[in-house]
């Protein structure tokens, strides 16, 4: 099995869960992360004091697959939704999990997901 | 003040329905609304304006010291502060700058008595709320790293040591210092920001520091509860200043407009300095305008025309600015949340401009060379006596009693760990925010 | 209330320059002031104290439950609390307990009409936020899992089965049982902090502990939010308690300085207490203390002297302490947000206190023992009486209001799954912040 | 409004204790409340209140667009707009619909003046704050992607285009267009409600959409803000309100009354329908309910009875439901925070019910055809009249200040990216929150 | 080594804390995440605007172990902790670790844990 | 390629940060979580009712880097810029990442990082 993950601009989460969710892909994890790279921050005033907000706002997400082939139907339908063409889209990183459980049911593995 | 009071009224007279020595019950019901007003001021509008500009992790403590120090120095107000400020001392030299000890606990006033035409107990309940802000408004300067005991200490110690002979020599009657000098502040330019504010800043270059300023970026919390605080307190602000007309009056709506005025052209000042420095107007900008011109026209208030009125907000922004931009970075003192550039400064530039501005008109202005004898200058030179000594007393003051509640809490700031952790957990076990 | 009020103000005519029957424009300024003040504390105030000290899942079902039983409660009372609380009863023995039937819809009142000094609709409408205020106060100590539904019938019956008769039997004039008894109650201890201090944990104990209490850690969503309450009460308290003098007058002068010296006593005593108990200061105890002080003066606000007003708010807070920290946990009740351990033991002491420490002084006192004959003793023990007598109503008042409104929506309590989940999610659909 | 007055205030000389042209302590108290209070609706009420409903990414740029235009509205009306709102024009043609520009920057007042029995400074000052507030209110509708720069030259010239004159036609005195014809606008149905709430449709619309919207969820910031700026809405209304019978009177106790019973019953009302409609009531709802009903009940607040005050909340709120709920969604404009839906639809309901219930009662009525003959259609066709003209020339005004503004800026709207990331960081540099 | 990943539900987090700590696993990392999967999500009505929540709050336990067994005890002690046995109670995802370093004495792998 | 997951203090984010750039690599995400450990935990007092609060605000940073070397160098980076020596200084965990996508350009594996 197979974890996909990645960090997206955060107003492309709706277009990306969609496109996924059509591929048949239901179930994902997502969390709130801050990402640091090539695009430029921002930056905040108080009273005169600029500071520099070098961590944009990104969402990460986590989705694990049964097979290579859900890999790249995921990795598609991220890269499809998730384009802006502009400095900071994100980025895409695929590993290896050896054990999956359904905690309600018990189920492992592909069953599990 | 009493006596000045009564001159004042006597000029009403035939337009007030009332002799004097009665109670009137539009003059009481306006001091009495005044007196709410300036109490919100504090534990709500000052806790939330300082509050919000504060690191999450000291939002709490921060909020703390400005309710705490309300509670306590209105305690310390009644126990003998008024009695300082406000009781008659019978040694003439003492008189100058205190009022001694016969009013402590309220000794010798009787619910009763009236303060020209309302009753004594509101006018002690109505001081005892600048009492109290003033000494709040010194803590957004020393926030973040300082022991709450030893702040605790601070205020009790100041409001008697500090505060109360000041109120003593510029309002405290015949014989007062100030008083006597004809020194014009209406509703305390010198006596509660000038002093709230150098406080402010004595404080925060004795203790030191915040670890990391300026170097680390230190993010208020939320700038919208700052805005909501600068809203409370203009609200609040209608009865700091027409409530200082003491009575529900012709001057009370000289102040009253003149406030409203300087503050919304010191808001507007404020944003288009930003915008034009910094390119972007901000929510603090706004508010931050609003408090700096609230503060200039406070010792304006009742003795200015429109016109005056607009220089005095316009001007008490623009030196707000310069103090909070400039004038902060040039000395690296870390005036955190500006209490000295804000009230400290603008409040001069109120002080001043109220010598240089102030309406020559007798049934408006107080004993001075100017009400005496049109002498402008007589009275400009006694307004900058009247801010001379005022930051004179408050410096030797503020000092001495750092120095006493420092030893006697073992020190007045907080160590190292404790201020990197913050002191809404360490000092107080609690947090800002439970999601 | 009415007699009593113009007997009050006989008192005052050589002072007041108006003749009875003529509308006065500082009391109906005061008054309409004070109404406007009471109005904030709730929906503002009390919503803000109470919704802070809520876990993040509950804060906007506890506003509601604030804010919505203060609109519902505001319809009720001039549908017909009003006229069971300050009508009067042709029936001599329903007039001890019951106003009656005659002022529905104010019914039989007209614009022109006077209370004293100030228009009656003013009076109407300042009433009005004492009854709304009162079952608010309740909600406190249910938050987090009673059925919104089952609180709105709640509050709809209890304004008119507890409120409105108690508010008859102590403030409704000639013929109502503790008002010819001679009780003293300034501002509302019995019929507004005892009584919906007691009605809260009655509730409490019927629909049962939250799930997980005591174990399960409920952190407050922002003790921020709930000092800004606190702030918010302690101003429009001034209403409530200087506006309980009906007009802006020396009494009003009394109350308002009580008001203030009580409450920063108690805000500094809670503050200290917990210093020594437990080593931390919290910015909650002080707004604790804040609001305990105030509850405890309110009886007592027109009645004692400067040394009274600490006395009562130091031990109102002393005893509000051990409400919260001691009582409870002995108990095991789920006084969720301390509707019980502040106001109704506070309200209580401040209500015994009233008899002991009110100021033997016949222009400020009421009717009652120690007026007619200087007995204090007996004045303590109609103070018993009406504490004994309100608790009584309350009780047994809000058990059957309590089974009715369960009865009618099926059940007080929501199911275990809502509660969990949150009721701000599965009641209202809303959630408190979206970031 | 002066001519009017003095005849209101004539009715009541038996029972005052004044003569005319006396300032009155208990009226200037009052008056100088009411100031405050209105006030304290803009950058506190209106703005938290707006602020809360906000994406969290606009949130400060809305606060700011209130708080902003505040204060700039503020210099306006001191500088031009009093003069043409309420200054007498020589030419009767003109005098229909500007009152000139004899008072430019208060020219001719001096602070002696009275306006019946209080200060002209103070009138001034209390009508100021009724024209900051309309033209924040019309800011609702165009939140998250208006220029701030367009914002505020729309603010600075609709207060002289749209708000003063259209002042000037329905308060302006003799000569003046809708005053003359008898139209009945308490305290600001048309002038302020339908005005800033049309304004608000009409910038929306030529602003355009937000983007994503409705097919987007734009979810509120924090409800809990938005209940408590309605709390302080309501608050400061009892000066918008009590405070336009221009004195501490028997009317002022019928609008205190009347407001007290429409707010609470349209607070309940909007609940109501609510659970019925969707299964779930809001604390949104309660307070978007609490909101239309001090809106309707505004132009009828001196004129109803305690039945008509039921009347006009109920179906205040119901419109203003029906605005919300149906209306925008049928027309799919972007009303973002419903100042059309809820301003105008109330304000409208307000003006024409007030034809319909005013009380056929000398001594409350304003001239007009009720008053003159007890003509009540005649009565309802005016007031049609009143709003028929005021809708037109907000709506013709809006759309030349909006051209203007825009042309001036450089185009009205922020481009698609800066939309997307939020206002806050990229117009201001600030961020809602930093935990 | 071994990296258990579990979603949880929020209010299981300290059942669930309580039972690793007690079967001799003393460190974790958790994170607040949201989820998407089989459970309905609930919808939030503002002023008759209905959105539906689809992302439900959910809680990730990061747990980092030397050895098979310790994998087995975890997984046991969430199973049995978590399970609500209605739909959303989430998933174990495990996969490996090639290092581990304590930051404060430098410790590596077992040793560090 | 491997991936570094960091957790640290928060308040030493910004040196770890600086380090990290300083020694070539410019690219992170960071997310805020919660530990728990033997580093002890704070108790807040809320009217006279204690809640111990075991879980303590940590940062944690990943790292996704193409080759071994530059794992060493991140290690280096984060251990001499994140310690303090006192307990709860935090972990370093190393793991496998197969394939790396950026999502701007559809670069892959150490093109993309
Ligand atoms: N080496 C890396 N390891 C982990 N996350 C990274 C790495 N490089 C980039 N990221 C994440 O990807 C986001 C986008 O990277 P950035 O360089 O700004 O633009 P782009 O994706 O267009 O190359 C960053 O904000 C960060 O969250
Ligand atoms: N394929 C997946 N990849 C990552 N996380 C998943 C995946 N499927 C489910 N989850 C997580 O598990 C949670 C529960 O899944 P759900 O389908 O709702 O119920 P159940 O756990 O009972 O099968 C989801 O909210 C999500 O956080
Ligand atoms: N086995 C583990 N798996 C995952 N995270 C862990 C583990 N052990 C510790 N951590 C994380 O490391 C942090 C620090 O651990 P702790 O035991 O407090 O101190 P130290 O790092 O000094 O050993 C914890 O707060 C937690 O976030």
């Amino acid at each position: 099995m197979k974890k996909i993950e990645a960090v997206i601009k955060p107003f492309k989460l709706e277009d990306v869960k969609d496109a996924l969710v059509e591929a048949g892909i239901e179930g994902m994890t997502v969390s709130e992360v801050k990402g640091y790279g090539r695009q430029q921050g921002h930056s905040e005033l108080y009273r005169g004091a600029e500071y520099v907000v070098e961590f944009i706002p990104k969402i990460k997400i986590e989705i694990v697959v049964s097979s290579d082939e859900y890999v790249d139907i995921a990795i598609k339908a991220i890269q499809e939704n998730a384009k802006t063409g502009k400095i900071g889209d994100g980025k895409i990183f695929v590993s290896d999990i050896s054990k999956v459980i359904r905690i309600r049911t018990d189920e492992e593995d592909a069953e599990a997901l | 003040m009493k006596l000045k009071l009564s001159a004042l009224m006597a000029l009403f007279l035939p337009i007030f329905a009332f002799a004097e020595d009665k109670l009137d019950t539009g003059d009481t019901a306006w001091m009495m609304m005044s007196t709410a007003l300036v109490l919100l001021m504090t534990p709500a509008g000052l806790a939330l304006f300082y509050g919000g500009m504060t690191r999450s992790k000291n939002v709490l403590n921060t909020y703390a010291m400005v309710m705490g120090a309300f509670v306590l120095a209105i305690v310390v107000w009644i126990v003998a502060g008024y009695s300082i400020a406000f009781g008659t001392n019978e040694s003439a030299s003492l008189q100058s700058f205190f009022g001694g000890f016969g009013n402590v606990m309220l000794d010798g006033i009787t619910w009763k008595d009236l303060s020209g035409s309302y009753p004594t107990y509101v006018f002690v309940a109505f001081q005892g709320t600048f009492a109290a802000i003033t000494v709040a408004i010194a803590s957004g300067s020393v926030i973040g790293r300082m022991k709450f005991s030893t702040w605790m200490v601070i205020v009790a110690l100041w409001g008697l040591v500090v505060y109360a002979p000041i109120t003593h020599m510029v309002w405290g009657g015949d014989g007062a210092l100030l008083f006597d000098a004809g020194a014009l502040d209406f509703a305390g330019g010198t006596v509660v920001h000038m002093n709230g504010g150098l406080a402010g800043l004595v404080l925060a270059i004795l203790v030191g520091k915040r670890a990391g300023y300026p170097k680390q970026a230190m993010k208020p919390y939320s700038i919208l509860l700052t805005a909501a605080g600068a809203a409370l307190l203009w609200f609040g602000w209608y009865g700091f200043n027409a409530g200082s007309a003491f009575g529900a009056n012709a001057v009370a709506g000289v102040a009253l407009l003149t406030t409203t005025i300087a503050t919304a052209a010191a808001g507007l000042t404020w944003m288009i300095i930003e915008w034009f420095v910094f390119k972007k107007p901000t929510l603090l900008g706004i508010a931050s305008g609003i408090v700096a011109g609230l503060v200039a026209i406070t010792p304006a208030a009742g003795f200015v025309s429109v016109g005056g009125a607009f220089i005095v907000g316009i001007g008490g922004s623009v030196i707000g600015f310069f103090g909070v931009v400039t004038l902060k970075k040039m000395f690296k003192y870390d005036d955190s949340l500006d209490a000295f550039g804000i009230h400290f400064l603008a409040g001069l530039w109120g002080a001043l401009m109220t010598g240089v501005l102030a309406l020559n008109d007798q049934d408006l202005l107080w004993d001075g060379p100017l009400k005496e004898s049109g002498d402008r200058m007589g009275q400009f030179m006694v307004q900058l006596q009247s801010v001379g000594v005022v930051a004179l007393w408050t410096l030797v003051g503020t000092v001495v009693v750092y120095y006493i509640a420092s030893a006697v809490t073992g020190g007045a700031r907080v160590d190292a760990e404790t201020e990197e952790i913050g002191l809404d957990e360490t000092l107080h076990g609690e947090k800002v925010t439970n999601l």
